[in-house]
């Protein structure tokens, strides 16, 4: 009880010191930083799939995307009219586009996912990497009911209302990062109490041997299918924030590129830790910022510095930051052992 | 039915088809020796049709001179990209993850240095190939027909190598079981390096042949690594006669079903089979 | 000729080998007996240079190899049929005995040494171009010797070669030990689990128990012993 | 478990330290009413379409630095242009708009050459009450009437499109093919446009989606389009590098009469193409490169002083119109027009135009600067030849917001033989 509490003081430390990120700064980086908190909500739902479950998939930007289209297709209303191409205005408010787009994103989840998971290793990346194609494809073609390359504009502000309570509007950066925060706080939340439970240790069995936790009679599929279906919603959270942040979504957001930012995030920082991602994400919008000391130069100096990561660090930065902590208190503690012998 | 449109369709489609046969026969060995997805296969194309094109189209050297300048640098890179970027990683734990993120790295390197180097406008290539016959009024162009020519000539010479040399077969039986390649004798990373930079002149020759035809710019790789995938899949893993089938039947099927069915759905074509390959007949349509 | 001297070899945090020293002598035929996971496997992979032990001296022919890579260990005469035959199985007998001579790159004299393999199994003559994953049990288990046999082993590191094989065909695989050892004076490090046969066949054995050895000496010590007969005979 | 605690805390302070370096800059103290005008100009200089950015951002530099030799703007103010790049993605566009307005504190922003692009960003630069012109692709309707501050230079989709059916009905034409490829927004705006005008002159239209979603050769595509025989094969495309292969293809499968809605990059790569092909046809956009405009000629002359080469027209050109009319605008507002965005529309609107007497652009109702006329040149002996100029039309009844019924542009629908 005790240690959990001193975890639970460290996460609110945490939390505090990233609530304090944005304030002074000007709204180019509260802009990075908001960015950040919601490609980190994508890559830690990413990370259930490629870290807790050891798969490989290639389609998980489709669940992204269609979170966020859906937000799009069903929030334009008359504010919108003559900003959109599109037929369109359910004007659905937040608190019914939230439940909509996490259950189209669940559904999507659970039939890929049922089709797909038969398939281990590099196939199923490929295997999933072709549904989302399909979608990524039906998308841009279906424009009557899409809108087509040019996406879906003049999505409205973020706004809640709940009876007895002020009106919640985000319609700034600054704004945004606290929401974004809370969500990405309840998703580290989440999956957290998901990977301790006896659900995630199920998990963590099977990515460790699942010849074996199967011989124990975990039911692989069933698991695989529940973890990829929550992966896939919380992915379709992080569209909805990224859709009603920009306000404005482009088939882009599910097309390969959203796969390759995934990959890249939940890599770098570290698969199967729950900060890792969050640190992926933060290195995937800061360090192309960084690199604009040379405009034309940038994604050429961020294609090497990822090769050189993953050379130097293939396990992520997390983890190794993590043993790095290790050796450094291990040689302070064998250093005071050392004084300590001395002294006596 | 039009007839000739008929036969000009199938003529590009098994052109393009030969294009896709050739590109992803590298990633097939690629894919077969070491397990991984080598995502940087598409940039070793464009690196190969980017130099080709700009030794003849800017700088005005003899065809044969830039395709063999294009073949050497191409190799330099594929055993650079082997030696800096996959060996240090091989064999870590999540070494498939950790390559597909490395060489992820690498095609972003690559595609940017192309731009830096010769700008990201399309250099355009003509050859003394690059012209149109029209027998029953389909048209033929020259340069397809050398893509088909030495294309072929190129995947025949690998099968053969392949299947003969001794060389070939360790290739081969690293890709089959590589504890026991190490246990006959066989030097493991000098094979992957071999294997490495022939994927790396396969896509070499890719470029260098379809420069010609498509233009050449620094984001062309992006464009034809799903069809790699996809040839790769369908084909089964490691299997060379397969990837060549199953590239021309992705052409020509593209082609057809675009002309006949549905033009903005074609590329959905290769997709769909390749999940049902994956679903009920997952090592692939053409098991050896 | 092979000397081990207090080899370590971990996988993780797996202490899989502890402390293991043995010796095999020119031309002697040595077996490692053991239960399943008592680390048989992992020493002569470790032999051949595929695990990289973390302490300890394995020596040939006074040469350090624990360092050296697999393919020059197998260029130094030491050869692994590995269990479970290992073969290359979309490939000829004769594509899979080619490569077992790849390090020799004189193919007249390869030629030679394929007609003494077939001597040793005529089976794989009649199935030079059959693929060697059509091929039943006891000829996958001739196959994987006589591509071993191809390399001109001085040190042939046999993993459990009567591994599910009826009891005729392993009687001749026997005699084919028997034969190699007394003709071509190849010396052997003959792993089973079929403790009867082995100490049958061997001059001198080890029982390996949990990554230690734990009994050593000569076959008829070994087949006296309590241990054994209680362990690994079944008496 | 408690030194995972402290790498967290470490990790999170050493990004909170590293947040803040990033968008500061030292500023240095300049004697008021004498610091830089700064002008931000989003364009890509990455990925595939830096083909253009980087071209654009040379020319604007040389913009920038004839600005200020001739001793700068609004009584001896310089210029100075910063560059950020968008790799034409959106939310990267979103990223360098607010990198140029709130770190770089910009006084107006260029850029931005795409429909998705502006889209993305016109709420922030809007907000944040920063000019912005824009001078790629547009959707027609844009800006809209209550975009004060948001400028357009270029050409628009409908005006375009009328003037060019008008030349072709002219010549007899009475059947079209329109190929658009499926990755740009011309596939929309094909409904919206090029049908209500093809109902309008009485035009039978074979519309075409062509053109990659990651294919590298739309021969097949092409060769489907040839085949509905129309009197004219109309190429409409955004993606430069296509450019060429379409006009081989298109002399592969030869076809007579082969326009092209756009403007090409370059005279070279498609006299090298096309060399002998007159049946090919380009309109150009940038009316001004074959026109006698004061503004181009500058062009022309500058950027041969400074390249030592002729000056590119496409977006390149639209570039330079767009910095001088926001230069301009602001000398004529006598502010830059930032956190008041009512008087850079009136500077801009009522500019004098000193270089531009006889400009062959126009006002639009909702505030756009179009090109009057659609100048057309034909490839003839390895040259451009300009043939004759097309006079803008008026817009179709409605035609933005109208969505026809699903299946109108299905394509195959009227595939001759089937």
């Amino acid at each position: 009880m005790k240690k959990y509490n001193k975890h639970l003081m460290t996460y609110i430390v945490l939390t505090a010191i990233a609530a304090a990120l944005p304030l002074g700064r000007d709204v180019y980086v509260q802009h990075l930083l908001t960015l950040t908190l919601i490609l980190a909500i994508y890559a830690l739902s990413y990370n259930i799939i490629v870290g807790y479950m050891g798969l490989f998939s290639f389609g998980h930007q489709a669940f992204f995307g269609l979170g966020g289209y859906t937000i799009g297709l069903l929030s334009l209303g008359e504010a919108s009219a003559g900003r959109s191409a599109l037929p369109l205005s359910l004007a659905w408010p937040v608190w019914a586009t939230l439940p909509a787009s996490l259950l189209v994103c669940a559904i999507a989840g659970y039939v890929i996912g049922y089709v797909s998971l038969q398939m281990r290793g590099v196939y199923l990346g490929l295997v999933t990497l072709g549904f989302a194609m399909l979608i990524w494809m039906a998308t841009i073609n279906e424009r009557h009911f899409t809108g087509g390359v040019s996406g879906v504009r003049g999505i409205p502000p973020f706004e809640l209302t709940l009876p007895g309570l002020p009106t919640l509007e985000l319609s700034s950066p600054f704004s945004f990062y606290y929401f974004a925060l809370v969500l990405l706080v309840f998703t580290i939340y989440f999956i957290s109490r998901l990977t301790k439970s006896r659900f995630g240790r199920a998990l963590v069995a099977l990515r460790e041997n699942e010849e074996r936790a199967s011989a124990l009679g975990v039911d692989a599929f069933k698991y695989y299918l529940m973890a990829f279906t929550i992966a896939a919603t919380l992915a379709g959270l992080a569209g909805f924030a990224y859709s009603y942040y920009l306000r404005y979504i482009t088939p882009t957001a599910l097309g390969i590129t959203f796969l390759w930012s995934a990959v890249i995030m939940v890599i770098i920082g570290g698969t199967g830790t729950l900060l890792g991602p969050v640190i992926g994400a933060f290195i995937f919008v800061f360090v192309p910022e960084v690199f604009r000391i040379a405009e034309e130069l940038r994604l050429l100096l961020f294609g090497a510095a990822l090769v050189v990561v993953i050379i130097f660090l293939p396990q992520g930065i997390y983890p190794s930051l993590v043993s790095l902590w290790d050796r450094f208190i291990l040689r302070r503690q064998e250093r005071k052992g050392i004084e300590g012998e001395i002294s006596k | 039915m039009d007839w000739a449109l008929f036969a000009q369709q199938v003529f590009y489609g098994l052109s393009n088809g030969m294009a896709y046969a050739l590109f992803a026969i590298g990633l097939v060995v690629i894919f077969g020796i070491l397990g991984i997805i080598n995502v940087a296969h598409g940039e070793f194309y464009m690196m190969g049709a980017m130099i080709f094109s700009w030794l003849v189209a800017i700088q005005g050297v003899n065809l044969v001179v830039a395709a063999v300048i294009a073949l050497a640098v191409g190799v330099i890179i594929g055993i650079l990209s082997n030696r800096l970027v996959v060996q240090p990683i091989y064999g870590k734990p999540s070494f498939v993850l950790a390559t597909f993120l490395a060489t992820l790295g690498l095609s972003i390197f690559l595609a940017n240095l192309a731009t830096v180097v010769w700008g990201a406008f399309p250099i355009n290539v003509t050859t003394p190939f690059s012209l149109v016959v029209r027998p029953g009024g389909i048209a033929i162009a020259g340069d397809r027909i050398v893509l088909f020519v030495i294309g072929g000539a190129v995947l025949w010479l690998l099968m053969q190598w392949m299947s003969k040399s001794l060389l070939g077969k360790q290739l081969q039986a690293a890709a089959q079981d590589a504890v026991s390649a190490r246990l006959v004798g066989i030097n493991l990373m000098r094979v992957y390096a071999i294997g490495f930079g022939l994927a790396s002149v396969l896509a070499v020759v890719s470029g260098i042949l379809m420069a010609p035809i498509w233009t050449s710019n620094p984001y062309m790789g992006p464009l034809v690594i799903l069809k790699g995938f996809i040839v790769t899949i369908v084909a089964g893993m490691g299997n060379f006669r397969g990837a060549i089938i199953v590239g021309l039947l992705l052409g020509l099927v593209e082609a057809i079903f675009g002309q006949y069915v549905a033009v903005q759905y074609r590329e959905a074509v290769g997709y769909g089979v390749m999940i049902l390959v994956l679903l009920f007949k997952p090592e692939g349509l053409f098991r050896r | 000729m092979l000397k081990i001297n207090n080899l370590n070899v971990h996988y993780g945090r797996v202490h899989a080998l502890k402390d293991v020293s043995l010796e095999v002598k020119d031309g002697e035929l040595v077996t490692l007996i053991g239960s399943n996971g008592a680390g048989k496997s992992t020493l002569l992979m470790t032999i051949s240079g595929i695990k990289k032990p973390t302490s300890g001296v394995v020596e040939w022919e006074g040469i350090r190899i624990d360092k050296l890579p697999s393919h020059n260990i197998v260029s130094l005469g030491i050869v692994q049929v590995p269990e479970g035959r290992h073969l290359f199985p979309k490939m000829t007998v004769l594509e899979n005995l080619e490569l077992g001579a790849c390090l020799s790159k004189d193919t007249g004299w390869n030629k030679q040494n394929i007609q003494r393999v077939c001597s040793y199994f005529e089976v794989l003559g009649q199935r030079m171009n059959q693929l060697a994953g059509t091929l039943s049990g006891g000829e996958q288990q001739m196959l994987a010797i006589g591509r071993a046999l191809m390399a001109n082993p001085k040190l042939l590191l046999l993993d459990e070669p009567s591994l599910g094989l009826a009891p005729l065909i392993m009687e001749d695989m026997a005699q084919v030990i028997r034969d190699l050892r007394k003709e071509e004076g190849i010396a052997i490090l003959l792993v089973e689990q079929n403790a009867h046969l082995a100490l049958e066949l061997a001059d001198r054995g080890f029982v390996l128990e949990t990554g230690s050895i734990v009994v050593s000496g000569t076959a008829d010590k070994l087949l006296n012993s309590k241990l054994v007969k209680k362990a690994y005979l079944g008496l | 478990m408690r030194k995972r605690i402290y790498v967290l805390v470490a990790v999170v302070l050493a990004i909170s330290i590293l947040v803040p370096t990033i968008g500061c800059q030292p500023q240095e103290a300049v004697e008021k009413g004498k610091e830089p005008v700064k002008i931000g100009f989003a364009l890509a200089t990455t990925g595939p379409f830096s083909y253009d950015g980087l071209l654009e951002a040379q020319a604007l530099a040389i913009a920038v630095e004839r600005i200020n030799n001739a001793g700068g703007i609004l009584g001896g103010r310089m210029v100075e242009g910063v560059v950020r790049d968008h790799g034409y993605v959106t939310e990267n566009a979103v990223t360098a708009v607010n990198k140029l307005i709130f770190d770089d504190k910009v006084d107006a922003i260029i850029g931005l050459e795409d429909t998705a692009l502006i889209w993305a960003a016109e709420d922030i630069m809007h907000q944040a009450q920063v000019p912005y012109v824009e001078f790629g692709g547009n959707p027609p309707g844009w800006p809209e009437a209550a975009d004060v501050g948001a400028f357009r230079i270029g050409f628009v989709m409908d005006q375009l499109v009328s003037g060019y059916f008008t030349y072709w009905v002219e010549k007899g034409v009475t059947s079209m093919v329109v190929a658009a490829p499926d990755t740009t927004f011309i596939v929309d705006s094909y409904s919206e446009v090029f049908v209500p005008f093809a109902e309008q002159y009485g035009i039978e239209l074979f519309p075409l989606i062509t053109y990659p979603v990651g294919t590298p050769d739309f021969l097949p595509q092409l060769a489907k389009g040839a085949a509905y025989d129309a009197d004219l094969f109309l190429g409409v495309n955004f993606f430069n590098s296509e450019i060429p292969r379409e006009m081989m293809g298109m002399q592969e499968l030869g076809v007579p009469l082969y326009a092209k809605l756009f403007d090409i990059p370059t005279e070279e790569t498609i006299v090298q193409v096309v060399d002998a092909a007159e049946g090919v046809i380009i309109p150009s956009m940038t009316a001004f490169v074959y026109d006698d405009n004061p503004v181009m000629t500058d062009f022309r002359e500058a950027y041969a002083a400074k390249t030592g080469l002729p000056a590119p027209h496409y977006w390149t050109s639209n570039a330079w119109m767009a910095f001088h009319a926001l230069v301009y605008g602001m000398e004529a507002a006598g502010v830059t027009g930032k956190g008041d965005l009512a008087a850079i529309d009136a500077g801009i609107k009522a500019a004098s135009w000193r270089n531009l007497q006889g400009d062959p652009v126009q006002w639009t109702e909702n505030g756009a600067i179009v090109y009057k006329n659609v100048i057309l040149a034909q490839i003839q002996g390895g040259k451009f030849v300009k043939i004759g100029t097309i006079p803008a039309g008026p817009a179709p009844p409605d035609i933005y917001g109208k969505v026809l019924p699903p299946g109108t542009t299905d394509v195959g629908a009227k595939f001759p033989g089937e």
